[in-house]
């Protein structure tokens, strides 16, 4: 078992002709995910880097059965392609930056009522080593399996993370990175709840940083929901107030949102904070027992 | 991007908020012409893009040219919070008979837009939540639906204020509509007045817009400019880089921006004190390197400088190819310490490219950090 | 047990301060149904007919715990109204006539997300007999308690027919007015959802007209879902093609939803079709055996 | 309301979508002048508000002045469907590549906007959809999204006009924004061509506006009248009541629609044929009843008149006073025999003036409906 994908997913590429798209379904290819070919409007018809390209997501559902797909376009078509996605798949992860929290707003509304799962935008994905499906941008050889669950709102420092972790004999069940946006489409709370069901996964790592209340709410969550440990990493304890560091969700604004804060929440809900990678793998050593 | 005041309110104007008379000035000559043709009472506004100016001495309200133009010419060139102010607005006096608060922004945690009023207005709204929440009251809109008649009366009502709920929701509902219509974050009137003819005026305006909406939001490039980004942000911002100016003396370079502001907090648990926050973001190449360093050299004070990247597409001998471009500009040294950390895609290549260079490498984040730190106090080894 | 509604719902009159919403008010209330209160935006804190006048359907719904309302807002008005009461309320009676299709698009979209029943608009309202509740305009008067659900997109027709019925000494479990705008709140199919696990309903009338192909597709619904018989009559065999017949929705468009191509749809789904209230009263009779 | 294709035109070149120039003809001479303006070849097409005038000869095309006055003299004036052509749209001719079908209209079924395409346009869109369904792609939209590019791309692309999806989303979000913005239930482009020059042109335009949204929507008095909606139909509007117009001889007044069609199915049932539709509403006023009355006895060929009334909100007695005012206004008679049935609100004081006016009274619907029948042949017994 494993979350939101399996070794059954087949995935497609939206925006397969563009650079990034093509580098990444090689690469998610060559980790052994599933990916049956990609989309780009006008394109139908054509093959890239040996997959079929299609003129839209629903004739590439129709014909190769992909139940997943994962977006590379520019951000002002990622609110597009992430509509059309949800019209006809299951779980989307959109590795995007720079979409407007107003389409996410949308966008949000809309794949809740349609039970779709949305990853992202600007995330770097979903990794299953179990079930060898590696779809995003995340550099496949730091994982290996084992029963850490990791959800993470960071791109390089949770590779920093699993690296460690790695390096450690921890291995993980499955690492969703639901990226820094204000508006992400999968929050902490979603992935909480999708490890908990998940047999695989035995602890659950959580990779915060400041903004938002996020972490807080899935601390009450977890306090409630959540069988399995959980820890916590947040990032940003150094950050001054009002300056907004890089990811759109990054900002410390009017007090709310600090890492002291989201501290405070959740070592008072009993979940470990550590902000050091030294520090997350021993609080995840130790709650693994 | 914040605006400053005269610029939302330009905003404001285009869907018909109803704001007070105003004319823009850079001069205490003009602020004085301005300020005669108003007629008086006038009040002279510091334009900076942030609050709490009222209090730092940036409003004033005059009744003669004399005194318009000796307002204008202590507020022009004041330094308020670091923003050295640029403009003054010179604004007809309103006759004030209440102040209220209206806003309409982004409600991260429901995800939805929110309208929030209070009867309350003309004070720090963030203070008055922690003493007097009840004071504050909002609604969850609905993007689908947007802003309709029975949300403002459901605002105003309670309060006593339902003969208002025609005139502010006609108000909130061009707000509403700049909000959507300019992708803003963030619109806020901090007081809407109720003057002593009745009328409702917009008498404060703040205009947050998302960044990643620039791509649609044209017409904006002369507010960008009044805004007077900083220089360094500006020029990382052309290489694609995210440049945030600290005030220590550590400069931090970094691949992500989770990890960039996990260095950083490692430098402070070390204690030193960063510089700035410098995201080079995913499958950075040698020249955005090369930039990112020129920029984070370029800043004064800056005592020592920390490379950490973890190299998922990133690829470390890019990065390595980036730091000795540097290097060979300042013929084979460079002007501070630089400690260099390089882990994942590329790693091998990259620290044997480094340890060639005159940096220093430690092979974790943790070490790295402890040694930058201790660099920046002694000057380094190397 | 009942349909939509039962003795305990509490009614709230949205509109109430107007000439419709006060007359009706009051002959609900004569009618044994508990209206509790109304709203009229900036009439809040008087009173109308010796109820409670609220500024908004919030405020009422706190104050007096009801759980309904009944629409009597001038057109105009009508889609506010109805998202209000979606905000608060778990069933809406839209008795407005006029609220134009691209409201009702938008309202029977997100009424459906909030699990409210919609029933209207351009509808009489709810009638139970047994539980004493009438919400809407339909006459007190012709109803009695029985076994019969009777579902209508038509008013006076109803109530020709139940009037004939309680003639006949057939009662009724719930009757509902759908309405005959083209897009209603409530369709033929999700009435029939209702008298389906209605312990009192034993057969169902369903009274259709020209138009559309909500009469078809609830054939269709029965045949599959409706364990109880089902009757139905069929209103405008002699109407023309192309000409509106006084409801927005009875109109035969493009040689569509004719009487004729109804009648034939239901009968082949074993749906017994009447052309008069005789017939419909006469067939009723027989299913109940 | 349905427009005139010169009406949905104007409503296209306001948001954009290209038509050819055309101009709007009501004489002979004046269509001389427009043809030999425009230059040739023109089209001479006539204004009706419904489809099949190709057939019918509504549309000629003409290549020189003489041929289009005389063209125009020919369809101006003509009957089409019982419909007057009173105007003629002159229009440039376009050299046609190729004829597409274009529509978005109210899926009542889906209860969602749809748009609809055939790369078979110009033809008998319903005809079409019995003989090749397959030739006919739509796509349902959801009112909070509105049309995206994705949608048009999966109904042109998969029938090879994959580089035409541009130019057609373009036009397409322009119907859409009609249709949203105009309260539609059916924008309708039949053919849109792709020219010789291969641009995309609105050949022909259909345009259906709710009525329903008539408060809301202004600025179209102007093409309700040019409609010329029937006399009886205006003054029933008047009224608040609905009237319909039909065939037969037999005048029917209700109240409810529901009510008035079962009323107009039992009169056919009983041999007779219904002159009208006439639905008084709920709670009608004598007035209103006096004057629907007046309008069915006005209508030429009516031989009997059938009355049936089950009162909820609306009161018998009101009812019945409404028809005593007529018979008032014919000192005490009625001009053709008239059937009455009242039940429900106010049925047994309604009957007992009812019965003194010199009308006759049934009980049940359907003795009333075989009353009139027999009535409307022999004269009536009164």
């Amino acid at each position: 078992m494993s979350v939101l994908v399996d070794a059954s997913t087949k995935v497609i590429v939206q925006g397969l002709t563009g650079h990034e798209g093509s580098f990444h379904a090689q690469r998610m290819i060559a980790c052994g995910t599933q990916v049956v070919g990609g989309v780009t409007p006008g394109k139908g018809g054509t093959e890239e880097v040996g997959l079929p390209v299609f003129d839209t997501v629903e004739e590439a559902v129709r014909k190769t059965g992909a139940s997943a797909s994962v977006i590379f376009v520019p951000a002002p078509f990622a609110y597009d392609a992430i509509l059309e996605a949800s019209d006809s798949l299951q779980t989307v992860v959109c590795v995007t930056e720079g979409v407007p929290v107003k389409d996410m707003m949308i966008a949000r509304r809309l794949i809740h009522q349609k039970k779709v799962s949305l990853v992202g935008p600007n995330c770097p994905g979903i990794v299953c080593p179990k079930a060898k499906v590696n779809i995003g941008i995340m550099p496949e050889s730091i994982f290996t399996p084992g029963p850490v669950g990791v959800v993470s709102r960071s791109g390089t420092l949770t590779y920093e993370i699993v690296n460690d972790l790695t390096l450690e004999g921890i291995g993980q069940s499955t690492c969703i990175g639901i990226g820094g946006d204000p508006i992400p489409g999968t929050t902490f709370i979603e992935a909480l709840a999708a490890f908990e069901s998940d047999d695989d996964t035995k602890a659950v790592i959580m990779i915060g940083e400041i903004g938002g209340d996020e972490e807080e709410k899935a601390a009450e969550f977890a306090a409630e929901n959540l069988s399995k440990p959980l820890v916590a990493y947040i990032a940003g304890f150094s950050a001054p107030p009002g300056k907004k560091m890089g990811h759109a969700g990054a900002i410390v604004s009017q007090g709310k949102g600090t890492a002291a804060s989201k501290k405070a929440v959740l070592e008072s809900k009993g979940i470990p904070v550590a902000s050091t990678p030294v520090g997350i793998v021993k609080a995840v050593r130790s709650v693994l027992g | 991007m914040d605006l400053l005041e005269h610029q939302a309110k330009q905003l404001f104007r285009e869907v018909g908020v109803p704001i007070p008379i105003g004319i823009l000035s850079t001069s205490p000559t003009e602020a004085a012409t301005a300020a005669s043709t108003l007629g008086f009472p006038v009040a002279i506004k510091a334009q900076i893009p942030f609050g709490g100016r009222g209090k730092a001495g940036g409003i004033k309200i005059v009744d003669s040219t004399e005194a318009a133009e000796s307002a204008a010419s202590e507020i022009l060139g004041s330094d308020i919070k670091g923003f050295s102010v640029g403009s003054v607005l010179v604004e007809s006096g309103v006759k004030i008979a209440e102040e209220f608060y209206l806003a309409i922004m982004v409600d991260r945690g429901a995800k939805v837009p929110r309208v929030v009023f209070s009867e309350q207005g003309g004070v720090d709204i963030e203070l008055l939540a922690l003493t007097s929440p009840d004071m504050i009251r909002s609604v969850e809109l609905d993007a689908f639906v947007g802003l309709r008649p029975y949300h403002i009366h459901q605002l105003l009502d309670p309060v006593g204020l339902a003969e208002l709920t025609s005139a502010v929701f006609k108000i909130a509902s061009r707000l509403y509509e700049l909000f959507v219509s300019r992708d803003c974050l963030l619109v806020e009137i901090n007081p809407l007045v109720k003057t002593e003819s009745g009328t409702i005026v917009a008498l404060d305006a703040k205009l947050t817009i998302d960044d990643n909406s620039r791509y649609r939001q044209h017409g904006l490039e002369a507010f960008e400019e009044e805004l007077k980004i900083p220089q360094a942000e500006l020029a990382a911002g052309e290489l694609g880089l995210n440049y945030v100016h600290l005030e220590g003396d550590i400069g931090v370079i970094g691949n992500g921006a989770g990890l960039v502001m996990a260095t950083l907090d490692l430098v402070s648990d070390a204690g030193g004190d960063p510089a700035n926050f410098l995201d080079v973001g995913g499958g950075a190449s040698a020249a955005q390197v090369s930039g990112g360093l020129r920029i984070v050299l370029g800043e004064p004070g800056v005592k020592a400088v920390l490379i950490n990247i973890f190299g998922g597409i990133t690829r470390c001998e890019e990065v390595a190819q980036g730091i000795s471009n540097v290097v060979d500009e300042h013929n084979g040294t460079l002007p501070v310490p630089v400690v260099v950390r390089l882990a994942g895609n590329g790693a091998e290549e990259g620290l044997k490219m480094a340890n060639a260079l005159p940096v220093e490498t430690r092979p974790t984040l943790e070490e790295a950090a402890k040694r930058v730190v201790a660099v920046s106090e002694t000057g380094g080894s190397k």
